[in-house]
């Protein structure tokens, strides 16, 4: 397939398949209804089968890591919000985690417990909608996207009262958390965490045991450990192909030692099996909130010796990362002692799981492609920065 | 009622005629087969004139049904539906016209002799029933062997459909 | 047995339609513009000046409340530069008396503010705050989004009508900090009475130090 | 039957008698054909009315059972949104793709609306109330739903772009291979009955024991025929499960992608009336047409009976379009052939048994314990051989 110039794009030319007979060139997207967000996919067709796919993004490029390179530390912490504009807690605490590093900041008792908190109901919130947007894929008209959607509008109501803003929280700082917590915000978060259960017993009963979700995604879209693993894919997309690979088990970061919760895997690596380890990594999360709201310590939620302006951390580098909902997300920092970074780069889990897309794809039905994109659960604010 | 025929029946006659010229004369060969389509519905709508009900249903389930979809699922996979480029007609049309002049006055000589015939008797009361009784008493025998051919022709299509390389080891 | 998780599904969606008829926890439309959820406390949309006086005070009046004093600090910390300020040439005093500079111009393009509120964690005057106004649509792209300081000015009642407990601190830190300075310039008036005191007990010969200025 | 009062029968025949007083306003010569107009009047006004309200039934139906309203806004609960819906679809600008070929473009869905409205024909909305009483009217409805493909054909290829094509082949695939369970799961009932005529398949139907009504529906072989029917006609109407050629997610809309305005409407009524008229013969055929479910409750009259029944089919098939997730094409085809037209044919087996089994409990366990077994067998059988299956999952140590 001809790469498109810099001066004219040629669309790819028209492949001629073993048999003879022509192909059936098929671009989905960047306007495709499926995709989530602009994405494009050149697919070419052999009948309904896919013999090639081409994924082509970089629509929604931002700049993000070269104005982090002009812009103070403090700036870019919001920037961070629009990665993974549905984890924007997460995507926070990353960057926090990576600069902490860098300056060697310690984080008080109370931010690490906030810091759970979020983050594990951003997680759910994020299973939630992936889910959602699988099945809407498969047809299911909705319902269970509005089933993950209400559960979802309450924790944003959460990070709203904690944060200010439901989507684009800028909450955490270098060394803490930026604002205490509103009075009553955690029974309120008790009150939400107690009817979590209920709502994933919901969507299992509408969707495990569905035969035709079963005939749409059991043995579509495989993916092998080994290929996982050279691919550096990580998160939900590893660990459904049986890898035990989950960063908060094995970087210990923040105070996940001190909460017992399990780690899913799946035997078989398709769709199928990455949707039942997003539910059953909910079911995990709600344990690790319960453990975590039984006992949230008082004091500071800010690291006295940390200063927001002018913050000059002392030359040197730092790689810190976290488990995102969507994989191994991580921010490599270095710093040359000036007010802003020498070079700030982001690890996006979703790119790097989409670079495996066509391995899966090829092969399978022009309606599995959309149903495999959908199941890697990518959100093109984090592909393409 | 003109010539002793009923307005009806002259309409539907036409959009027949009219119908088949088309299929033969388009030069698209999706019109072709849609006006194809036109003739069967103006046979079927004759058999519902002379009150032949389950004559003309199964002309418009069978014909319209399947054979219009089956030519036009044709047309489409060979990738016929191009316009032809050159001229429909082929260059001896004219022996085309004897042939077929021969063959109408023919048909046309052996219609004429029977009617005198048909006209005495008035048509027989024919209900589904009766039929259904005539194909399970008289007729079983054909009908069993028609069952029987239609059979074996669908497996024979299933296998010249088969995708080459399954055919060869089992899939 | 096939179709067996497809009833169940079905008996999911049933009970879920029926219950949205009973209980209020499964119907969660809020009709926007008739109906509106509960102001939540912390919410930020876009920054605003703080003046201390009456909610209806004329121009003048805002601008002699108005506690910002033009340090820029704002401007530079701002992520995506969205705020220009032209300072003043000349002072004007400000709540603790002592005579500041003021913005001339303060300029905020709504177009262009992600409401981050990185000015008001920066700001060291109490100056900026978020609103929680949401209704700003305008036909005007550009004049229409682009907020002077006039614009931008809310006076302190506004602020605390909208971030009650927030505003409750500041304005503590704010008294306090007035008290520390009054309390600094009556002991400083004292000293001074008391140095004038003992300078007219003892002979006149010298001239008494000039009265320094109150709270410098 | 019981005695009912005349104000119930003048109730039950108010219809038939409001025909009757209009045409005796005609010469005698004329009177047949002012009947069938009037016949024909009341059912091109009453299914695009039912349909109407469908659309806002669905929407708001769906609506419910995402925990969400559904449309409220035009009129009193949202009553007005079809008004609303039909006169934006009359107002939009009609776009017809510049190489698609004008005359079939435009015909494909005149011959959809035409030949869905002719199934209505034989549908017994009420007692004599059947606009065309045909010795064969069952074949008519079959032969006519036949012809619904050819135009959805003409639409996919006219418009001349790569998705309505796939969308086209699909739904013409689709039809053509349901319409085989189809026509097998209603050739049960005209077994039992012995004709062809609706208004006597009906009346087979239209006794009471006990007050219980002798629906086919309730005997093995006819709710194994009705679900059969009921599944095969979701798929020839490309509805819920079944609604892969306008799968919104690969292929953007299916064969009437390049369609919009009126024409798009169209379609869309074209649907529901096949929706409709599908709908009415699952009823005649299994639910007992017009008749009443208890015979205490037969004084009300039979074509209220008839839309009630009609109403709890529209709300059944969208409770499964609020559920269901869509098979793949060849999975469709799979369960069609591979699962559907056995079961079909064992029942006609079955219906073939029961007719000559005595009376009594004796065939009634027979007939339903053979479909039960084969159910069973073929539905596990069906599972294994794509190894589906429910799955345990294991945890990190």
């Amino acid at each position: 397939m001809s790469s498109p110039g810099f001066k004219t794009y040629r669309p790819p030319v028209m492949e001629v398949s073993e048999e003879g007979d022509e192909l059936l060139e098929v671009a989905m997207g960047p306007h495709h209804p499926s995709t989530h967000g602009v994405f494009r996919m050149d697919v070419a067709l052999d009948g309904e089968r896919v013999v090639k796919l081409k994924p082509v993004f970089g629509y929604l490029h931002r700049n993000h890591e070269k104005i982090a390179e002009k812009a103070s530390y403090l700036a870019s912490m919001p920037y961070t919000d629009r990665l993974d504009y549905f984890c924007s807690l997460t995507n926070n605490w990353a960057y926090a985690l990576a600069v902490e590093k860098l300056a060697g900041l310690e984080v008080p008792e109370r931010a690490e417990y906030i810091r759970v908190i979020t983050a594990e109901l951003t997680r759910i919130q994020n299973h939630a909608s992936a889910i959602g947007f699988l099945m809407q894929e498969m047809g299911a008209s909705g319902t269970p996207l509005m089933y993950a959607f209400r559960e979802r509008e309450k924790i944003l109501d959460l990070f709203e009262e904690l944060t200010g803003s439901r989507m684009m929280c800028n909450y955490m700082r270098f060394g803490g958390c930026r604002v205490e917590l509103p009075v009553g915000w955690l029974n309120k978060v008790r009150v939400i965490v107690d009817g979590l259960p209920r709502f994933i017993d919901e969507t299992e009963a509408l969707l495990t045991g569905n035969e035709i979700l079963m005939a749409r995604s059991q043995g579509v879209g495989i993916l092998k450990p080994d290929l996982a693993i050279n691919a550096g894919v990580s998160g939900v997309m590893l660990r459904c192909t049986g890898v035990n690979y989950d960063i908060r088990k094995v970087d210990h970061y923040g105070i996940y030692d001190r909460f017992k919760f399990r780690v899913p895997l799946g035997d078989h690596g398709d769709i199928y099996d990455r949707y039942m380890l997003r539910v059953l990594e909910m079911r995990e999360s709600v344990e690790i909130l319960k453990q975590a709201l039984k006992d949230v310590p008082a004091g500071p939620i800010m690291d006295p010796k940390s200063k927001i302006r002018g913050f000059r951390p002392k030359p040197g580098e730092a790689y810190g990362r976290i488990e995102a909902p969507k994989g191994e997300l991580g921010f490599y920092l270095i710093s040359d002692g000036s007010p802003n970074p020498y070079r700030y780069r982001v690890r996006p889990p979703s790119l790097i799981n989409l670079t495996i897309l066509e391995d899966m794809c090829l092969g399978q039905n022009v309606a599995d492609v959309v149903l495999i994109f959908g199941s890697v659960d990518i959100v093109l604010g984090e592909v393409d920065r | 009622m003109i010539f002793g025929l009923s307005l009806v029946f002259i309409l539907t006659s036409i959009l027949t005629v009219a119908g088949a010229l088309a299929a033969a004369l388009l030069r698209n060969l999706v019109h072709c087969a849609l006006s194809l389509t036109v003739t069967f519905a103006g046979l079927a709508l004759l058999y519902l004139q002379l009150d032949a009900q389950f004559a003309g249903f199964a002309q418009i389930l069978i014909y319209i049904g399947a054979v219009a979809i089956l030519v036009v699922f044709a047309i489409l996979l060979t990738r016929g539906s191009g316009i032809p480029e050159h001229r429909s007609f082929s260059s001896s049309w004219l022996a085309g016209l004897v042939i077929s002049a021969g063959v109408f006055s023919l048909l046309s000589w052996a219609v004429i002799e029977s009617i005198p015939a048909s006209a005495a008797r008035a048509t027989p009361q024919l209900t589904v029933q009766k039929i259904g009784q005539a194909l399970m008493s008289s007729y079983v025998l054909p009908l069993e062997i028609v069952a029987v051919l239609l059979t074996v022709a669908l497996i024979g299509a299933v296998i010249v459909a088969m995708p080459e390389s399954s055919k060869g080891g089992a899939k | 047995m096939l179709g067996e998780g497809i009833l169940k599904g079905l008996g999911e969606t049933a009970k879920n339609f029926a219950g949205s008829f009973v209980s209020k926890e499964r119907l969660t439309t809020v009709q926007y513009p008739e109906e509106r959820i509960a102001p939540i406390e912390n919410t930020r949309d876009f920054p605003f000046l703080v003046y201390d006086g009456a909610e209806d005070a004329d121009e003048a009046a805002k601008l002699a409340g108005l506690r910002c004093v033009a340090c820029q600090i704002c401007e530079k910390e701002c992520p995506p530069k969205c705020i220009y300020i032209v300072k003043s040439t000349d002072k004007k005093p400000d709540y603790v008396g002592k005579p500041q500079i003021y913005p001339a111009r303060f300029d905020i393009d709504i177009s262009v503010c992600m409401s981050c509120q990185i000015c008001v964690e920066v700001c060291p005057f109490e100056a900026i705050k978020m609103d929680t106004e949401f209704e700003l649509s305008t036909t005007d792209r550009f004049g229409g989004l682009l907020f002077d300081r006039d614009h931008l000015a809310r006076s302190n009642q506004h602020y605390h009508k909208i971030h009650p407990t927030e505003a409750a601190e500041v304005d503590a830190r704010l008294a306090e900090e007035k008290a520390k300075v009054e309390a600094k310039a009556k002991a400083a008036a004292e000293a001074a009475a008391a140095k004038a005191a003992a300078a007219s007990a003892a002979p006149p010969v010298v001239k008494p130090a000039p009265a320094k200025e109150p709270g410098a | 039957m019981t005695v009912i009062s005349p104000f119930w029968t003048n109730l039950d025949q108010i219809f038939v008698l409001l025909q009757q007083w209009i045409e005796s306003f005609f010469p005698l010569w004329l009177q047949p054909a002012v009947g069938s107009v009037l016949g024909v009047v009341a059912i091109v006004a009453a299914f695009p009315g039912i349909f109407a309200l469908t659309t806002v039934l669905e929407r708001k139906g769906l609506g419910r059972m995402q925990n969400r309203l559904g449309p409220n806004r035009v009129g009193p609960l949202g009553i007005l949104q079809p008004v609303a819906d039909g006169i934006k679809s009359l107002t939009k600008e009609d776009i017809v793709p510049l190489t698609a070929d004008a005359a079939v473009h435009f015909l494909a869905p005149v011959v959809l609306v035409i030949a869905v409205f002719l199934g209505f024909a034989v549908l017994p909305i009420g007692r004599n109330m059947v606009l065309a009483n045909l010795d064969a009217g069952l074949l008519f409805f079959f032969a006519i739903g036949a012809s619904t493909e050819l135009s959805i054909f003409m639409a996919g290829w006219s418009s001349r772009n790569k998705y309505s094509l796939l969308g086209a082949m699909r739904a013409v695939a689709q039809m053509i291979s349901y319409e085989v369970p189809l026509l097998l799961s209603s050739v049960v009932a005209v077994m039992i009955t012995g004709s062809l005529s609706t208004v006597k398949i009906v009346e087979a139907q239209s006794g009471f024991t006990g007050i219980f009504p002798h629906w086919y529906v309730f005997t093995p072989w006819g709710f194994a025929g009705f679900t059969l029917f009921v599944i095969a006609a979701l798929a020839e109407t490309n509805r819920s499960p079944f609604d892969l050629p306008e799968g919104e997610s690969e292929l953007v809309a299916g064969y009437f992608t390049e369609y919009s305005g009126f024409k798009f409407a169209l379609f869309f009524l074209g649907e529901y009336l096949g929706m409709f008229s599908i709908a009415g013969f699952a009823i005649t055929l299994f639910l007992g047409g017009w008749g009443a479910p208890l015979s205490v409750l037969s004084f009300i009259p039979s074509w209220a009976w008839f839309f009630a029944k009609l109403f709890c089919a529209i709300c059944f098939f969208i409770w499964l379009r609020g559920t269901l997730p869509r098979l793949r094409q060849d999975q469709l085809m799979n369960f069609a052939w591979k699962f559907m037209l056995p079961m079909s044919l064992l029942n006609l087996l079955v219906a073939a048994a029961w007719r000559f089994l005595p009376e009594g409990p004796s065939r009634w366990v027979v007939c339903s314990a053979v479909l039960l077994a084969a159910y069973v067998l073929l539905g596990r059988v069906l599972m294994r051989h794509q190894h589906l299956g429910a799955r345990s999952y294991r945890y990190a140590d």
